[in-house]
């Protein structure tokens, strides 16, 4: 009986429902979302796809040269290569719609430009 | 009353802790389960040996996804083994930073938990308000750590987030409201007549039996034996923080409600003591690559109950051979005891009973043993059989 | 035709399957069910049973154990039939792609339409890569070509 | 005195000649290692002195032969770890499920792990690997790495 009394008082009350793909909410400071490199700052040591927990991290070349490659698909978004990250390169955004029909598309590459 | 044939069914399996799917083989006399067998391992998926193929900063995130729920308790657990190994000790605040993660996420495991037990005596309306209200402990754990489920607040030798002043009258204000909605469910529990007769008396485990088959955590709380790794065997800060071992004697399902109720009370205070206490301080200290040579065992009292992980090293950057027992499996020997002399209608309420994280049981098979015919049931139409079924009699 | 699309566009039933995840992903597409998110805005459906379903979410790397049963389970279900890979784990195998007991991504052994990655993704993305896949849906064209 | 001293003379005492080595890295912890004919006499003393909780059991892979560890708890407090050592061909080892029950599932669960042998239990069927598992491979010995485990048994998937 008093979850009836419960109910009918929040009959009456706004509904708590976010209205998620028509009106959204920005998740809180701090969001571990996809993690993004400064390639500017990457100085291509290697060491975030040395330390990934599940190889979602793919370096080619080293040094300058080196071009990162980083599948959405398999990461976990820890953030622990951004916080191994010797020269702070890689930030963390806050986005978490990355939803895709395939997997191609999920990797994200990149590389200094000259 | 016995109708001289058994029946076997089968159940399960589905089930997401490390290896803890589970799958029972039910025999049936009539309506009176008269033994039961488990198979569990559909969702074995060989991480002890993983463990041994990753470095120690890999293993942690390994870890925390041995299980979605209890993804804190087991990086304690492996972060503390690890120290142990090493000889260091986490600094002060993040000790105290961990008993906060730690029982925020009870918090969250319960409530979830008792969202699902009242689900399954048919008590959709309690579920929903109990999960809308649950967000508010999920909004807290996403505003510290930055992840609504896997945390990855722990780390070797501390912690890698700060609880800053900005967030902490967040956090309090979420408390008050989580207490008083708590307060309120144990008073509706206690009251409601479709709760009360759906789970007194069913599921009854002795406090002989629960001692002698090794049972853990709440499920041994609720036979009414005082035993909590936090009071017996502290780590983090549970030397420093007062709190209560929430016990029942009512050796029932509806006294592992109370006693996970009351576990969510006495966290909530805990949290606020461990917010006005923190030390302040540095969060970590840094490790080295390669781990002394050595052995550990280190336990952690988990939502579900004890957790206890052992470790061995040969001095290199990987560990030798790792060891988990997650609670729920040490619990399964005591759920065998207690489905004994129960009515069929009863099962899902007392497998829930132990909280095996329960959301994906979902496949049935019966077979008769007579006729040999197979008939495919799922989990939802079979609770809604037994839920029939069980009215029927009560009327 | 375009009446039955419609229908099958507003109304797509989901079937959640965990094959050998952690449980993250679990209670996250439980949590798009209760009140905060509720996707049955969407006329989405938590159904228990393979035979009703439209949509089969699909949770965990899948192990060996339960590969058969996913199969089988797959199989039960009505055509069109979709398949949601939800959690890094669904779409990889992630962390437990070189494990003994894990064949690593549902699209290992079914075909999939959609997948949602995140570790476990939050409630507002499952229904963001549901939204999608109703998107996929509505255009049709993907029902004939699986085996 | 601290606990755990009194809790090893006591051992000590009892056990004598039988213990290897005794060990106690720090407070509530304490590691054992006594000769293997010894399990079932020390596991009976243990429970009678209050250690009724069994925690695991724990087995590690160390070339020649296969350490046991069995984990029991004192009320909660006390941990002990006690060890020994079976050989890898000859791999029998004593059930002690008729004198802590709760130990029935972490012994089927080594025997099918490590392919160690508990005489006297109950029922030793599979309880972990999935079903068509092939026999004599137990994944947790360091003989099977992870590429070997795949490729043996991801063949036979691909077969089937």
């Amino acid at each position: 009986m008093a979850i009836i009394a419960e109910a009918i008082k929040w009959l009456l009350k706004h509904p708590v429902t976010i209205k998620y793909p028509f009106e959204r909410e920005a998740p809180p400071k701090g969001f571990r979302g996809r993690p993004v490199w400064d390639m500017h700052r990457c100085i291509g040591c290697g060491l975030c796809s040395r330390i990934c927990p599940s190889g979602a991290i793919e370096i080619i070349g080293r040094g300058q040269e080196a071009k990162i490659k980083h599948y959405v698909d398999r990461c976990l978004f820890c953030g622990q290569c951004s916080e191994s990250c010797p020269r702070n390169a890689i930030k963390l955004m806050n986005d978490f719609e990355h939803a895709r029909y395939n997997r191609d598309v999920m990797i994200y590459e990149y590389k200094r430009e000259t | 009353m016995s109708y001289g044939s058994i029946v076997k069914v089968p159940f399960g399996p589905q089930h997401p802790a490390l290896k803890e799917p589970e799958h029972f083989l039910f025999e049936i006399d009539g309506e009176i389960i008269v033994n039961v067998k488990p198979r569990i391992g559909y969702n074995h998926r060989g991480i002890e040996k993983a463990f041994e193929r990753r470095t120690y900063i890999q293993n942690i995130y390994l870890a925390e996804r041995i299980c979605g729920i209890c993804s804190d308790a087991h990086t304690t657990c492996y972060t503390q083994a690890i120290e142990d190994l090493l000889g260091l000790d986490a600094p002060p605040r993040a000790r105290y930073i961990r008993v906060i993660v730690a029982e925020l996420e009870r918090i969250h495991s319960h409530s979830l938990w008792l969202g699902i037990a009242v689900h399954e005596i048919g008590f959709d309306t309690f579920f929903m308000y109990l999960w809308r209200d649950r967000e508010a402990v999920m909004d807290i754990l996403e505003l510290i750590s930055g992840n609504r489920v896997h945390y990855a607040m722990n780390t070797i030798g501390g912690v890698r987030r700060d609880i800053t002043p900005e967030i902490i009258p967040k956090i309090i204000r979420s408390l008050d409201f989580l207490e008083k909605r708590t307060k309120y469910y144990m008073k509706a529990l206690r009251s409601e007549r479709t709760v009360l007769k759906r789970t007194v008396d069913v599921g009854v485990l002795k406090p002989k039996d629960a001692v002698e088959l090794c049972a853990v955590g709440p499920t041994l709380r609720a036979s009414g034996v005082k035993n909590d790794v936090r009071g017996d065997d502290p780590y983090a800060a549970y030397d420093e923080i007062p709190f209560n071992i929430v016990t029942d004697d009512g050796c029932d399902v509806f006294s592992r409600m109370l006693v996970r109720c009351g576990e969510i009370l006495e966290s909530i205070n805990m949290i606020r003591y461990a917010l006005d206490h923190m030390p302040s301080g540095m969060l970590r200290v840094r490790m080295p690559m390669a781990v002394k040579p050595g052995e550990a065992v280190s336990r952690v009292e988990a939502p579900r109950g004890e957790l206890i992980h052992y470790v061995k090293s040969n001095g290199s950057t990987r560990p030798e051979r790792y060891k988990v027992r997650s609670p729920t499996l040490a619990n399964i020997p005591a759920l065998c005891r207690m489905f004994i002399g129960q009515h069929v209608a009863d099962i899902p309420i007392i497998l829930a009973g132990i909280d095996p994280c329960f959301a994906c049981m979902d496949r049935l098979v019966f077979i008769d043993v007579k006729t040999n015919k197979r008939k495919s049931l799922d989990f939802e139409s079979f609770s809604e059989m037994v839920r029939k079924q069980r009215n029927f009699r009560l009327a | 035709m375009s009446l039955l699309k419609w229908i099958r566009a507003k109304s797509p039933w989901i079937l959640h399957f965990n094959t050998g995840g952690c449980n993250g992903c679990d209670i996250e597409l439980l949590a798009a069910f209760t009140p905060r998110f509720d996707v049955e805005r969407f006329g989405i459906l938590l159904q228990g049973s393979p035979r009703h379903a439209d949509i089969l979410a699909v949770t965990g790397p899948v192990t060996l154990q339960v590969r058969e049963r996913l199969i089988r389970i797959y199989e039960q279900m009505p055509e069109p039939k979709y398949v949601l890979a939800v959690g890094s784990c669904a779409c990889s195998g992630a962390p437990f792609k070189d494990c003994y007991n894990v064949i690593g991504g549902v699209d290992k052994v079914l075909p999939v339409d959609a997948y949602v990655p995140g570790c476990p993704p939050k409630p507002e993305a499952i229904i963001d890569g549901i939204v999608k896949l109703i998107q996929k849906i509505e255009e049709g064209g993907t029902c004939e070509k699986r085996r | 005195m601290r606990r755990e001293d009194r809790i090893v003379t006591k051992l000590r005492e009892k056990l004598k000649e039988k213990i290897i080595t005794i060990n106690v890295p720090r407070e509530r912890r304490i590691f054992i290692h006594i000769k293997p004919d010894a399990l079932r006499e020390s596991i009976k003393f243990l429970r009678d002195i209050g250690f009724r909780h069994i925690s695991t059991i724990t087995g590690v892979d160390t070339g020649d032969s296969i350490e046991l560890i069995y984990h029991l708890a004192l009320d909660g407090s006390i941990e002990l770890s006690l060890k020994l050592k079976v050989q890898k061909d000859d791999h029998k080892v004593p059930t002690i499920t008729d004198i802590i029950p709760g130990v029935v599932l972490y012994e089927r669960e080594v025997h099918e792990m490590f392919g160690v042998n508990f005489e006297g239990h109950p029922d030793l069927s599979p309880l972990i690997l999935p079903e068509g598992w092939p026999r004599n491979i137990y994944p947790l010995r360091k003989k099977y790495t992870l590429e070997h485990l795949r490729n043996s048994i991801f063949k036979e998937e691909d077969e089937k």
